[in-house]
């Protein structure tokens, strides 16, 4: 692969040299191989750079936006165009390996919908309007408000990082506004609070390699917690060797329950009471206890955790002797545990384990402060979006900016957002797609792609040493005149601060300024500034040590309280995340729809969860529609019947049921996330979003589910997977 | 008569038939082999594939003159086809190149003025496209002139145009006789093939189709 | 002596035109062999071809050969043909291979065989052909008919013998 | 066509899989998934798409059984827990793509010749030459051969997402069958590449897409016949022997040694598989 | 009564007149019962469907058919169903020729005329079912300007040539059956019709040399067309029973095929027999007790199709090859059990009316029952194609599929051309041999005579018999 020296955007300006169409077949009719001469037109190039050769692609380094992981990928251009996304190998996160998701970056940036014009709302409709227009129009509304309340003016983003959000700290400084509301539906703010709380590091570093045992509590590391591709590439480490085991406990089961050695179906909301029933069991063999946690541990003898969580007692105490027994081990808690009105107590005790069984320090270490706080990823959380719909509602807000998220279609319908929105005089929207939040937006303002792109990000999780990955364009914008969100970004800022900001062009030397001053302890001596960008850019990242501090172990009280049953909503509702729709922004990239789903095999719609026994009582079977109701709302979804979930729970996944998001999303399957009841977790102020009760009925319509292997499940007595047993794979493999 | 008379004429048809089967029969035995696959032990040009086209003559923006440049000139193809030997595509030459020498030589010519009008616009000159081949179909100049020119070791050092020019007329047609470049060889698949069968090339069908 | 004349008679039933047979081989026209007996008729009549002798028929050699052309030809072919379209290496079977190849020699073999019978047949028929200037329609009704090529003396002799066999008609004609 | 070719090299030619055929090989390119690995996230499959200038088809067309990926990923659920409540361990994945077979079914049986044995040693599939008869398809024991039902083209890459097409790899249109390649544009590639600088191809040089995606590392890829790549070395660890090494019948290439995990596909097909797959481990906690 | 009775008992009135014979059978090229032109409109309508659908095809591709794993579908099975109809043809044509069953002669015309065009028929599909059917031509083994030949191993190829094979033959065998009708008919037609038959009969006229050698070279083409046939037959099963594929891969299809050939054939000669005997009044010709003898030749057939059945089934149940086992038990239980047990009900039960005198000779009876062992004959082909595709050996992609509408629709299509083609057949060209019919007649009524002159013991020599049963002196 090569990874040639980028200088400036030149390589940009190429032009195509077979146009793209030519790349289609020709396999249809006529097949006569003459092909007829001076039809088509040679793009010749003007003047190229020396290591541009048509017909040979070139790689480049940059930095996945498909979620807000931080993967380094590289990406193939060729003739100017970029074909391919792979893994960066110099990445820690994910070491030149990439999920679905980002391989799908290059249909976030050739997506047909994407908006090539700025759109402003006329009379209660959006029309285009031209660049000089919007900004323009921008200048005066932001102007407007800047003069008169500009702490009136907010920022609405998904996680940001880097410089991006430094220019948006300062944009807001500079308009005296504090309002920077961070949004994300799949999070884990209530982990980092407990983690903050008891180790006193938000997120530490988890050495999934080093543990033997890993327990885990909804926690979907495979798939949708903090940094799936990184926790992938460890698990093959975990998973060779003497190969360590996995259990998961959690009422619906995951990519990472699927791929469990022991999978546990806890009753939703009462993983808490299973993480303190393993305490006691652990407790009676002789593990201590902290002090604080005691009288809790002690209240929960297994017994009656099993009467409590359904797992049995023996189960329970089976758990706690593998854990005892496979040391070191980890024990996490993911977002079916974070998720409830008590998450927070609930994700303590999970944490209590790891205490208990001297994890800390072992398999969870310290990250380290990020030596530059105003590059420190701001991650998103749900608080905030209560926070930004009650502000909404309260019409404490002139000018809203959206980017990097889309709060009308993840916000519950009970949070009145939508409604709250009309309290915003001025909303502008920094997006690539027209989605919902954009249908309600006063001025939409198309940006770049993030393969188009300059930038800097910092993951929430540092896997190793700290590093700002960086982002470069792989191309040409597609769309003349459609900025950056740097640029855009600057471009406000200059209209507020022109001298502050004026010495910068654009982004792109805003961000060579910013490696340039870098504090000389980062950077690698003997190095000019130029070469110090030019490596940078070409190894995708920039490592900025830090020194890792020490954990504590600060376990508090753990209250818990019983979770009680409701007879009118009888179903937990779990709006599972997929690895692939996410939380719906990937719903417009058609091989994400078209991929199935890793455990129900289901493409191109929503489903319903249903444990064969709760489906049999509800008299239904595979594709019937059932109608889920909350106390907040009804959706409509076919039924997947399925061993894999509790039969309490029912589990319809994230990311479909778009109205207003292009033609792969719109009309597809329905979204949980409409009828979740504002339930908020007591601690931390986040939505309860695994807390919501519902009940199903069945509507009587019938349609096919479409899905994958649609008529087997099991091999049928054929040797199609193999399997071998533990001790004998320890035995001849284990090191 | 005549009826009653051949009908007389009892075997003789017979006779006549067979022999005419045998002869077709000692015919199939008799043909010729076709495909020699055994390549000449050292190769200055391929044996060119037999076969025509009766091309189109092609308005280019510029009208290019090959001959100038290669038969009086003595400019090497591969000075200005820079990519052929490094990429699948030969390419055109990029504009620069062209104004590397057309900045000093030859300005006062109307198609140097094109030209130079094309440069100082910064636009690219829309050549039109004259050799193709279909898109499922992968070549690459690079294997071909590494193969005919560079594998050859009394090619390399006295690499001139004349050297260089019967290998690329293989399938070009020498250039060195035209103005624009003009496709006066088949480029059919059975074309290839005859070559490849002459030259030793791949026989396999995924070395040329995609 | 050359034969200027030819004569038909039409018979209403094969043992009349069996027995005038019968009367010109037994020499009752001089100079008149059977070998210029040409019968028509309206089917296959095996007694009345008992009467005309033995006149062999050669269609099956040309069937043998054309078999064997189309066996050993069509084999030869097609396995020259694998042999020179090297991509056939496939499922792991050999580039030559016998199975396919004595399939397709056998339809070859019949293909060769029946065209070559339709070959011999045209030919030792002498189709396609003009009708016989004396045919007449009545023949691929009902009658049989019975063509003689003569000289001029025979001519009474033969109308005799066919009167005497009950004839229906008689036409006749002078040969160019 | 010439009878000399068929004298000259009579026996060659009447050489079958077992004699080392007529195949003249230059790699065997091969693979070892290991299902101890694979979490069946998806990631090859996707990354496939990416690659091969797969066609998304849509749920209407998906339902009907026309979906196009070369890679899919199965899921079965273990069978001796058909009775219980829940299923007390996770699922079994199996990424399936085309299993290049040496002695394929799906050859002998295409009417063009449109799918052969390459020197390679891959199932080659001529988009051009194919005239859809379906016949090899219909012969695939893996069922992983894809037919474009319809034209997909203009529907499956409305501009400019055309622009993310491969240009090395053609773009099929209906009527044609299509399966994995192993990435046939990259080892090309890297063959070309090695041809340029007079050597030989090195192992890991490149890779194919779903392996160089596959974010446990499950998929190794590589050339059978270099004895120093990982994948012939990851054979021979655990014993699994492609036909011709030793011309040995199906059932002494099984797996001998129960502790060993190298097993191939519906191995006793004997269509030679040349992915190998490493069995998934149990862990015996239920 | 009696009498009558027993003139019904006879396969043919010995004493027909030549010449009757001749005018009764070329009436059939002028003026036939309306029902024959109903039957044309039928025909041009199912072909106008099966074009429409194979247009939509066409433009939009096989998706509108087929599906995955399912690539095979109704085509292929009507392939099968059309070339197995022509074998029938074939056993009538050549084999009763070769052991001089007479009886065959009214209805071999008409039996090899079917072999002939549901061969064209057959063709068809193989090349429908083409995904990319415009370049059906790269299977014939021309010389090729790329170096590119077929694949010779392919069953596919070999079908090609079989059925190219068997279509020539079966052609030439039919027009050189013809040729002394065929100067029949160029001696009783005016205007186009003439030049047409004195084009096509080359000139026949009779000779006794040009009869030896039709003797001959007919009985040589009669004996080629019978291991062709087989052969044929086999070839076809061979698609199936070379590949790899569960409920595929028997070793029995090759004789199985060819009894479901012949028994679709001889049901569909009983069908048209009644058709055409319908159409153009030839109650004297196509007798009852011919209808008979084709009735039973078919319940042996059904009998010995049913045998092979049962033997293929009894192999894989014995086999205990699970991948078979499973095929065959989705098939009697699976999705497809409704089919598979009309298969069977049609094929092996409904054939017991055929044993039955009363019912043989019941015309609306046989017309009903014919049709439906075809139906079941087509069945038959239709599950075994289709439950293989939808349960082989990869539990993953197993799938149950149902024809399109597309598919139907060039599926009837198919029915319209062949009825088409065959229609005009019957219009232009005597489908009654006649020189076969004058033959049968004439030797029958010598037999007849011979044994009524024992009988009646009178000794002495015959009397004179006359061809055209007139008086002798009568003229």
């Amino acid at each position: 692969m090569m990874n040639l020296k980028l200088k400036r955007r030149e390589f940009l300006q190429l032009m195509g040299w077979s146009t793209a169409g030519a790349t289609l077949a020709g396999c249809d009719l006529p097949t006569t191989v003459t092909l007829e001469e001076g039809k088509e037109e040679v793009v010749a190039y003007l003047s190229p750079e020396e290591y541009v050769i048509p017909g040979v692609g070139v790689w480049y380094a940059s930095t996945c936006l498909q979620c807000a992981a931080g993967c380094g990928i590289h990406g193939r251009v060729r003739e100017g165009r970029a074909l391919k996304l792979e893994g960066n190998p110099d990445s820690p996160v994910n070491r030149g390996k990439l999920c679905q998701m980002g391989q799908s970056g290059v249909q976030t940036h050739y997506n047909p919908d994407r908006l090539s014009k700025p759109q402003l709302r006329k009379d209660g409709k959006l029309v285009d309007i031209s660049w000089d227009e919007a900004w323009k129009v921008l200048d005066e509304k932001v102007g407007a408000a800047a003069k008169t309340s500009g702490a009136r003016v907010a920022w609405f983003t998904g996680t940001v990082s880097g410089h991006q959000a430094a220019l948006i700290g300062e944009h807001l400084d500079a308009l005296g506004s504090r309002h920077h509301f961070v949004h994300e539906v799949i999070n884990n703010a209530v982990g980092r609070a407990v983690n903050q709380d008891v180790l006193g590091e938000a997120m530490p570093r988890l050495a999934l390699d080093q543990a033997k045992l890993v327990l885990s509590f909804g926690a979907d590391f495979l798939g949708t917690w903090v940094s799936p591709t990184h926790f992938a590439t460890e698990y093959a480490k975990f998973r060779s060797g003497t190969r360590g085991v996995l259990v998961v406990a959690e009422p619906k089961m995951s990519l990472t329950g699927a791929n469990a050695d022991l999978w546990l179906a806890v009753r939703p909301g009462t993983e808490g009471m299973l993480a303190l029933g393993i305490a006691h069991a652990l407790m009676q063999s002789g593990v201590s206890v902290p002090d604080a946690a005691r009288p809790a541990v002690a209240a929960y003898a297994p017994v009656k955790a099993a009467e409590i969580t359904g797992i049995s007692a023996q189960r329970i105490e089976q758990v706690a002797a593998l854990l005892k027994q496979h040391s070191p081990s980890l024990v996490l808690a993911g977002a079916t545990v974070e998720g409830q009105e008590q998450g927070y107590q609930a994700a303590s005790a999970v944490m209590l384990l790891n205490v208990m069984l001297g994890n800390v320090g072992q398999t969870i270490v310290s990250s380290g402060e990020f030596p530059f706080p105003q590059l420190r990823p701001r991650t998103g959380n749900t608080r905030d979006l209560v926070a930004f719909a009650a502000a909404a509602k309260d019409k404490a807000l002139d000018v809203a900016f959206f980017y990097g998220t889309n709060p009308v279609y993840t916000a519950p319908a009970s949070l009145g957002l939508a409604e709250g929105l009309q309290n915003i005089p001025f909303k502008v929207v920094l997006t690539q797609f027209p989605d919902e939040t954009a249908a309600q937006a006063d001025l939409v303002l198309p940006v770049a792609s993030s393969l188009e792109d300059w930038g800097t990000h910092v993951a929430a999780y540092q896997p190793e040493q700290g590093v700002i990955t960086f982002q470069q364009p792989l191309m040409e914008g597609l769309y003349p005149g459609t900025p950056g969100v740097g640029d855009a970004l600057l471009k406000l800022l200059k209209m507020r601060e022109a001298q502050k900001y004026g010495a910068f062009n654009d982004y792109f030397s805003y961000l060579q300024n910013a490696v340039a001053s870098l504090p000389e302890q980062y950077k690698a001596s003997g190095l000019t500034n130029k070469q110090l960008w030019e490596q940078t850019l070409q190894k995708g990242l920039l490592t900025v040590d830090s020194a890792p501090g020490s954990l504590k172990t600060n376990v508090g009280e753990i209250t818990l309280h019983e979770v009680k049953a409701d007879a009118e909503y009888p179903l937990h509702l779990i709006p599972s995340p997929r690895l692939g729709l996410w939380d719906g922004r990937h719903a417009n990239i058609p091989w994400l729809q078209e991929a199935p789903d890793q455990i129900s095999k289901v493409v191109w719609d929503s489903w319903a969860e249903l444990h064969p026994s709760t489906a049999a009582r509800l008299g239904v079977r595979e594709g019937d529609v059932v109608e889920i109701t909350s106390a907040h709302g009804a959706i409509k979804v076919k039924v997947y019947v399925f061993k894999g979930v509790h039969p309490d729970a029912i589990a319809v996944p994230l990311g479909q049921g778009h109205e207003g998001y292009g033609r792969y999303a719109n009309g597809i399957g329905a979204n949980p996330l409409k009828i979740l009841s504002p339930a908020i977790e007591a601690r931390t102020g986040e939505l309860a979003l695994y807390g919501t009760r519902v009940k199903a009925t069945r509507t009587g319509v019938h349609e096919e589910l479409v899905k994958e292997g649609r008529n087997n499940i099991s091999q049928r007595s054929r040797k199609l997977v193999v399997t071998i047993s533990a001790e004998q794979f320890r035995r001849t493999e284990g090191v | 008569m005549r009826w009653i008379q051949l009908d007389r004429a009892k075997r003789e048809p017979a006779r006549q038939g067979c022999g005419a089967l045998l002869v077709a029969l000692a015919l199939v035995w008799a043909m010729p082999a076709s495909a020699d696959t055994a390549a000449p032990a050292s190769i200055k040009y391929p044996v060119a594939p037999e076969g025509a086209h009766a091309g189109k003559d092609v308005a280019q923006p510029i009208e290019f003159p090959h001959d100038i440049h290669t038969a009086v000139n003595k400019i090497n193809c591969l000075y200005c086809h820079t990519y052929a030997r490094r990429s699948k595509v030969a390419g055109i030459p990029p504009t620069s190149k062209c104004m590397g020498c057309h900045s000093v030589i030859a300005t006062d010519k109307p198609r140097i003025k094109q030209l130079t009008e094309y440069w100082e616009k910064k636009q690219p000159v829309p050549w039109k496209k004259v050799h193709d081949v279909p898109d499922f179909v992968h070549f690459t100049h690079e294997k071909h002139l590494k193969k005919f020119i560079f594998d050859n070791d009394e090619l390399v050092q006295n690499l001139s145009v004349d050297t260089v020019a019967p290998v690329c007329a293989a399938c070009h047609g020498d250039l060195r006789t035209m103005t624009v470049a003009k496709k006066i060889k088949p480029m059919t698949m059975g074309w290839c093939v005859s070559c490849h069968e002459k030259n030793g090339g791949p026989g396999d069908c995924w070395a040329c189709h995609k | 002596m050359k034969k200027t004349r030819r004569i038909l008679g039409l018979f209403g039933n094969f043992d009349e035109a069996t027995n005038a047979i019968y009367d010109i081989r037994a020499s009752k026209i001089a100079g008149l062999s059977v070998d210029d007996v040409t019968l028509i008729s309206p089917i296959e009549h095996p007694d009345v071809e008992e009467a005309l002798g033995d006149r062999p028929v050669s269609v099956q050699y040309f069937t043998f050969c054309g078999g064997l052309f189309g066996l050993v030809g069509s084999w030869l072919w097609i396995a020259s043909a694998q042999a020179s379209f090297l991509v056939q290496p496939q499922g792991g079977k050999p580039v030559v291979t016998l199975v396919s190849n004595f399939v397709l020699s056998y339809e070859m073999m019949i293909l060769g065989g029946v065209l070559s019978t339709l070959i011999g047949l045209l030919i030792g028929a002498r189709l396609p052909s003009r009708p016989h200037t004396l045919y007449s329609e009545k023949v691929s009704l009902d009658q049989i008919g019975i063509i003689l090529e003569l000289e001029d003396t025979q001519i009474e002799s033969a109308k005799n013998l066919f009167r005497n066999h009950r004839v229906l008609e008689i036409r006749e004609e002078v040969m160019k | 066509m010439s009878l000399e070719n068929l004298t000259q090299d009579w026996s060659r030619y009447r050489n079958g899989i077992e004699e080392g055929g007529f195949h003249n090989y230059e790699h065997r390119w091969g693979m070892a998934i290991d299902l101890n690995a694979c979490i069946g996230c998806n990631a090859c499959s996707t990354a496939c798409y990416a690659e091969n200038n797969l066609a998304v088809v849509g749920k209407e067309r998906f339902s009907k059984g026309h979906y196009m990926h070369w890679m899919r990923i199965e899921r079965y659920w273990d069978e001796d827990q058909a009775k219980a409540e829940f299923p007390d361990q996770g699922a079994n994945f199996l990424p399936m793509l085309c299993q290049q077979c040496g002695a394929a079914p799906c050859e002998p049986v295409c009417p063009v010749a449109a799918t052969y044995h390459t020197p390679d040693g891959l199932n080659a599939q001529v988009y051009n030459r194919c005239i859809g008869s379906r016949y090899c398809s219909n012969n695939c024991p893996y069922r992983v051969r894809y037919f474009n039902f319809w034209s997909y083209p203009e529907s499956a890459w409305p501009a400019p997402l055309n622009l993310q097409l491969n240009p090395d790899i053609t773009v099929r249109d209906k009527g044609v069958m299509e399966k994995c390649t192993f990435c046939v544009q990259r080892i090309r590639v890297a063959k070309d590449t090695a041809k340029m600088e007079n050597r030989k191809i090195k192992d890991g040089e490149f890779t194919t897409a779903c392996a160089q995606a596959c974010p446990t590392s499950a998929i190794h890829f590589g050339d059978l016949m270099d004895a120093e790549s990982a994948v012939t070395k990851l054979w021979a660890k655990h014993q699994v022997k492609r036909h011709d090494d030793e011309g040995l019948p199906v059932s002494t290439q099984h797996k001998q040694n129960p502790a060993l995990r190298g097993y191939r596909v519906l191995e006793e097909l004997n269509t030679d598989p040349s992915v190998m797959y490493l069995e998934r481990v149990r862990e015996e906690l239920a | 009564m009696k009498e009558t009775e027993l003139h019904h008992d006879k396969d043919i009135r010995e004493d027909l007149a030549w010449s009757q014979i001749n005018s009764d059978i070329m009436k059939s090229l002028e003026n036939p019962r309306r029902g024959f032109w109903y039957t044309v409109i039928g025909c041009l309508v199912l072909l106008a469907i099966g074009i429409t659908a194979e247009v939509l095809q066409y433009m939009y591709g096989m998706g509108r058919s087929k599906n995955h794993p399912h690539m095979w579908n109704l085509y292929i099975a009507t392939f099968i169903f059309w070339i197995g109809m022509s074998h029938s043809g074939t056993l009538l044509s050549a084999i009763l020729h070769i052991v001089h069953a007479d009886w065959r002669k009214p209805i071999y015309r008409f039996a090899e005329a079917m072999t002939t065009f549901s061969l064209m028929t057959a063709l068809l599909f193989p090349v429908i079912h083409l995904g990319r059917l415009w370049n059906f031509y790269w299977v014939i083994p021309y010389v090729p300007a790329r170096g590119t030949w077929p694949n010779f191993r392919s069953p596919l190829s070999w079908d090609g040539f079989a059925i190219m094979t068997y279509l020539t033959s079966s052609a030439l065998f039919l027009y050189i059956g013809m040729l002394p009708d065929l100067a029949i008919a160029r001696d009783n037609t005016t205007g186009w019709r003439k030049k047409l038959y004195s084009t096509l009969s080359l000139g026949w006229y009779g000779s006794d040399r040009q009869w030896r050698i039709f003797r001959k070279a007919y009985m040589l083409m009669a004996i080629f067309l019978i291991p062709l046939a087989v052969s044929v037959h086999s070839i076809v099963s061979s698609d199936f029973a070379m590949s790899i594929m569960p409920g595929w891969h028997v070793t029995t299809f090759p004789p199985y095929f060819v009894s479901g050939a012949l028994y679709s054939g001889c049901a569909a000669i009983v069908t048209l027999f009644i058709l055409l005997r319908y159409y153009f009044r030839w109650e004297e010709y196509m007798t009852l007790a011919i209808l008979e003898k084709i009735c039973k030749l078919t319940f042996a057939i059904a009998m010995v199709w049913t045998y092979l059945n049962l033997v293929e089934f009894a192999s894989v149940w014995y086999g205990h090859d699970i991948y078979g086992k499973e095929v065959l038990w989705a098939k009697m239980t699976g999705a497809y059990a409704p089919v598979f047990w009309s298969m069977m009900f049609f094929g092996s039960v409904l054939p017991f009316t055929l044993a039955f005198r009363k019912l043989r000779r019941h015309i609306p009876t046989m017309m009903t029952v014919s049709i439906l062992l075809n139906v079941g004959m087509w069945l038959e082909r239709w599950m075994i194609i289709s439950p293989t595709l939808s349960q082989s050996f990869y539990p993953w992609s197993w799938d149950v599929m149902w024809p399109t509408l597309t598919s139907w629709g060039i599926v009837l299509g198919s029915f319209g051309w062949f009825g088409l083609l065959f229609l005009t057949f019957v219009k232009i060209f005597p489908s009654v041999s006649m020189y076969e019919v004058k033959e049968m007649v004439y030797h029958r009524r010598l037999a007849s005579e011979k044994a009524q002159a024992e009988r009646r013991n009178t000794g002495g020599a015959q009397p004179a018999f006359s061809l055209s049963m007139r008086k002798e002196d009568g003229s």
